[in-house]
């Protein structure tokens, strides 16, 4: 489904990128199940697959012409979906989802994602090191904001790595939001699932 | 490994509350699309009180629906948050003009979602929130963190406000008073053993013979500590001890005793754990003027219970013993 | 391994009672030496009812002790009939010279000593007994065999018995009473896990993943067959088909259903139940008139259901609506 | 605390007899709820033991002077118990302590168990074969009657002899009374713990 080595994101491979982290979620959503299991109280998988079924769905049907659309019936499904991640999703990808109405540059990417990812720091009060998903939004939006190329694939690769690696990073942690907080030490090396999906969402950019 | 009984696992909660229905249809309807749960019978000029959160917890909060209790319940999937929509849905249905109390127990979902609601109705509606934070095991110094997380006390909360809100009191004072016995209730609560996810069938952790789960939440999450067990008379002193000292219950004051037990564990269980709480808390010169035993918080079919003290006035005895009319609490 | 919130196994059954007082001491008494459980403020000039059996069955008996209901329960020890010597006792507190009707399920040992409580009294009390024998998956053929056992239409036959004594009906009639809503009656019951042995800490029996016992009792016991677990929908039909035939429930008959939690069954899990219950006899063309839900007959933390069908008349209709007001049974 | 090897059953030797079934069955009456934990509803061994420890207490502390009192004792501690043994035991040893109000010769003892053994056959409705305590308490009594020996040790060996083997012919049976009479075969090869407990009751006389 890998569109052109264009620099834009057109609403095609938006759709593409959606689509392919829809799948990577409902596949492997138990491994997020287990790291809220462990963490939280074990519903994360079943949350995100839930809305992003109901996404997934709804892009298959719909001819969205940019990515604004895309995100925006993204977070529609989100919102739909309770939860703790759902209206933190919800509103991630509603902020995207106001973004232009037109295919994006990358510098677009990355002001939209520091848009919506200081939106969700807001809801959440959630800062980095906090070990929520906010660790790999925000390092993946700086990456984007400050990526030096114009190529489409070399920002997203660049976002996926920050992402990765903030979600790594989350091992080692002491929770200060989200139900691990409550656990304080006692989890301290599990990953933050919000985290791995975020890391997961940038990846699946990079097939796209 | 453990069983579920269900069908399809998208469509659990909205099923069991058709059961719900087939129960207690004289007491309550379910609508959906969004899902939320009324009085059949709705009470108008009366400020409307409503809460909800996540499934799992049976009889709350659906069970609490009816006379003398709430308007409306707003019951996500299990575990999760209902949906912004839902709530706001809720709240149109049972406002009928003098206002909502929404009662939120403090989880993050449950505090965006229900804020979300409110701050949509902002215009038209007014609508307050008690925030129900009373489980000691989860008190932190983390300025800005999630904060103590809400459990049973929510039980006397919504038993409160609802006498208060069918006796006429307006918003500020059904929500200055769900605050106000906030203020005064503390739970802990420890596992034997931990539930089962409905779906994997796995328990949300494992305990060797021997080891109870100290200090637990609502949602299977692990608690503060591993202990080993007890007798039940040391185990209750180890948590009517923190309780006692938290809510500032001293020689003479009465209190309410909530024992809930948490999904599995049996009624000779519940029965004997109340008995050692009047038992410690007569030892404390603490009098127990109400006693309520039984499973009202539940977190799916976890083994284990809770205590929760809310210390009280001649007020509250009074809106604690008015007439209620729900599924799961009537008198 | 599991455990069982205790102090020591002697004492169980009697903290729990004191437990049970603390909960409901508005209600009930608890009389020790010999164990048995009253009223707390005894009826005069009816017919007395009275009911018990081993305990670990909780709500059931003592929590059905109150007007419109019992006068008196007489537990014995987990799972143990209680001795000849404490229903006797019970049916000298409670019958005021209107003789007493003795609800027993049959089980041996229950059978055995209420028995020999009555023919005790034989010369100085009228001691009629109503026994309940609603248990499908023990159908036999055994002439002189021990029968069906009893289970949770004994919830059914108290209920009924209870409004008719409250309401002036003589012993025998409520013992004839009694005696039809057991005829009109049968219950079948499923198990996803077994009970836990409170001294032991192990299973009763145990199943692999993906295994249910269908036809268990309350008391731990294996039921008639192991079989693979099946979605809600289809494990209600298997259980409600052979219960419809059973009572010859015909197109436009009326039924109460009851759907009862073995233990650690969930709300959840009970609404499905319910829900299904009334989809399989709506296809049937049999009216479910009432259903009563949750864990009213239990088996300590069994996992696991029953399902109860009792065909009702006009008149068993007014008797179960009648007021009632126990610890586990208010309207 | 054997007595001498006299022809009678004095009342010392009574209080022996039961205190060391009482020791055998609190020791391991493990044994015998598992047996009812597979065939029954688990509660036998903590049922019998419990009447038990109440009898031991009272023989302890009692100066009985004949069997019959030993066994009345025994019969009340039983009926305090409930279940279903606890009747029929309570029965039994009821019917053993209307007997004779002095030592008891080899004869009486025939007697007294097969008078003793009738009673609970009839309350029970259980008959030789039914998988129940009276496949023990039948045969043993029967060798007492049958005795040709005016040894009291050489007669209980042989009722013990019999309560065994009775005992052991319940694996095999299909139980028509008690509770494992619901699970017909699947449970066929299961001893009844009833029938096990008389034989150890009359095992406990060789040593008395
Ligand atoms: N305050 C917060 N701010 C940002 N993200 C959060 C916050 N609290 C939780 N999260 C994220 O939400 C994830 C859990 O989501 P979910 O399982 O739906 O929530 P819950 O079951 O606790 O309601 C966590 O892994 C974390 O990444
Ligand atoms: N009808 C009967 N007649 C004689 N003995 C019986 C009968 N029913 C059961 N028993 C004996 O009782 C024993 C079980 O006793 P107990 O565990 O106290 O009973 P329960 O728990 O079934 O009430 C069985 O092993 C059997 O020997
Ligand atoms: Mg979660
Ligand atoms: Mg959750
Ligand atoms: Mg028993
Ligand atoms: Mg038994």
């Amino acid at each position: 489904m890998s569109a052109s080595n264009g620099t834009e994101l057109t609403g095609a491979r938006a759709r593409a990128w959606l689509l392919a982290f829809a799948d990577r979620v409902v596949a492997d959503a138990d491994e997020l199940t287990e790291l809220d299991r462990q963490a939280g109280d074990g519903d994360f998988g079943w949350n995100i697959s839930s809305a992003l079924k109901r996404a997934r769905t709804g892009l298959e049907e719909s001819g969205a012409q940019d990515p604004a659309e895309v995100f925006q019936a993204v977070s529609d499904a989100f919102l739909a979906s309770g939860g703790t991640s759902g209206p933190l999703f919800g509103l991630w990808f509603g902020r995207l989802g106001a973004g232009p109405s037109a295919p994006w540059s990358v510098a677009d990417l990355g002001r939209a994602f520091e848009t919506a990812t200081g939106a969700v720091r807001r809801l959440g009060k959630a800062e980095v090191g906090h070990k929520t998903m906010v660790d790999a939004m925000a390092p993946a939006a700086e990456a984007l904001t400050s990526a030096e190329t114009h190529s489409w694939r070399e920002a997203v690769r660049g976002a996926a790595r920050a992402a990765r690696a903030g979600a790594d990073s989350t091992s080692g942690m002491i929770a200060h939001r989200g139900r691990a907080s409550y656990l304080g030490e006692r989890v301290q090396e599990v990953l933050d699932p919000g985290a791995v999906s975020v890391a997961w969402f940038f990846e699946a950019a990079e097939g796209a | 490994m453990s069983r579920f009984f269900m069908n399809e696992r998208e469509t659990l909660v909205e099923q069991a509350l058709e059961g719900l229905v087939e129960a207690h249809g004289g007491l309550v309807d379910v609508h959906t699309d969004p899902l939320f749960v009324t009085r059949r019978v709705p009470a108008a000029g009366k400020t409307a009180l409503l809460s909800g959160g996540g499934s799992g917890h049976e009889p709350l909060h659906t069970g609490f629906v009816g006379p003398g209790m709430l308007d409306a319940a707003v019951p996500g999937d299990v575990f999760a948050s209902p949906t912004a929509l839902q709530v706001r849905a809720a709240i149109r249905a049972v406002d009928t003009g003098e206002g909502t109390v929404m009662i939120v127990k403090n989880y993050t979902g449950d505090v965006l979602n229900f804020s979300i609601a409110a701050e949509l109705l902002a215009e038209t509606h007014r609508v307050e929130q008690v925030l129900v934070d009373d489980d000691l095991a989860t008190q932190s110094q983390d300025e800005g963190g999630p904060g103590r997380r809400g459990t049973a006390a929510v039980v006397a909360v919504e038993k409160v406000c609802g006498a208060a809100a069918e006796a006429g009191a307006p918003v500020a004072e059904v929500r200055a008073l769900g605050q106000d016995v906030v203020a005064r209730s503390a739970t802990l609560s420890v596992a034997f053993e931990a539930c089962t996810n409905p779906m994997t069938g796995r328990r949300s952790f494992e305990l060797e013979p021997g080891e109870m789960e100290f200090g637990v939440g609502i949602h299977g999450e692990r608690g503060i500590e591993t202990r080993p067990v007890t007798e039940a008379a040391d185990l209750v002193e180890s948590l009517v001890g923190p309780l006692v000292e938290s809510v500032g219950a001293k020689r003479g004051d009465s209190v309410l005793a909530i024992v809930n037990g948490l999904g599995a564990t049996h009624g000779l269980e519940l029965g004997v754990a109340a008995r050692e709480t009047r038992r410690v808390l007569d030892g404390l010169g603490v009098s127990v003027a109400r006693t309520l035993v039984g499973p009202y918080v539940t977190s799916l079919d976890m083994k284990g219970l809770s205590i929760t003290l809310t210390v009280l006035t001649d007020d509250l005895v009074k809106f604690w013993d008015a007439p209620v009319r729900t599924p799961a609490l009537v008198w």
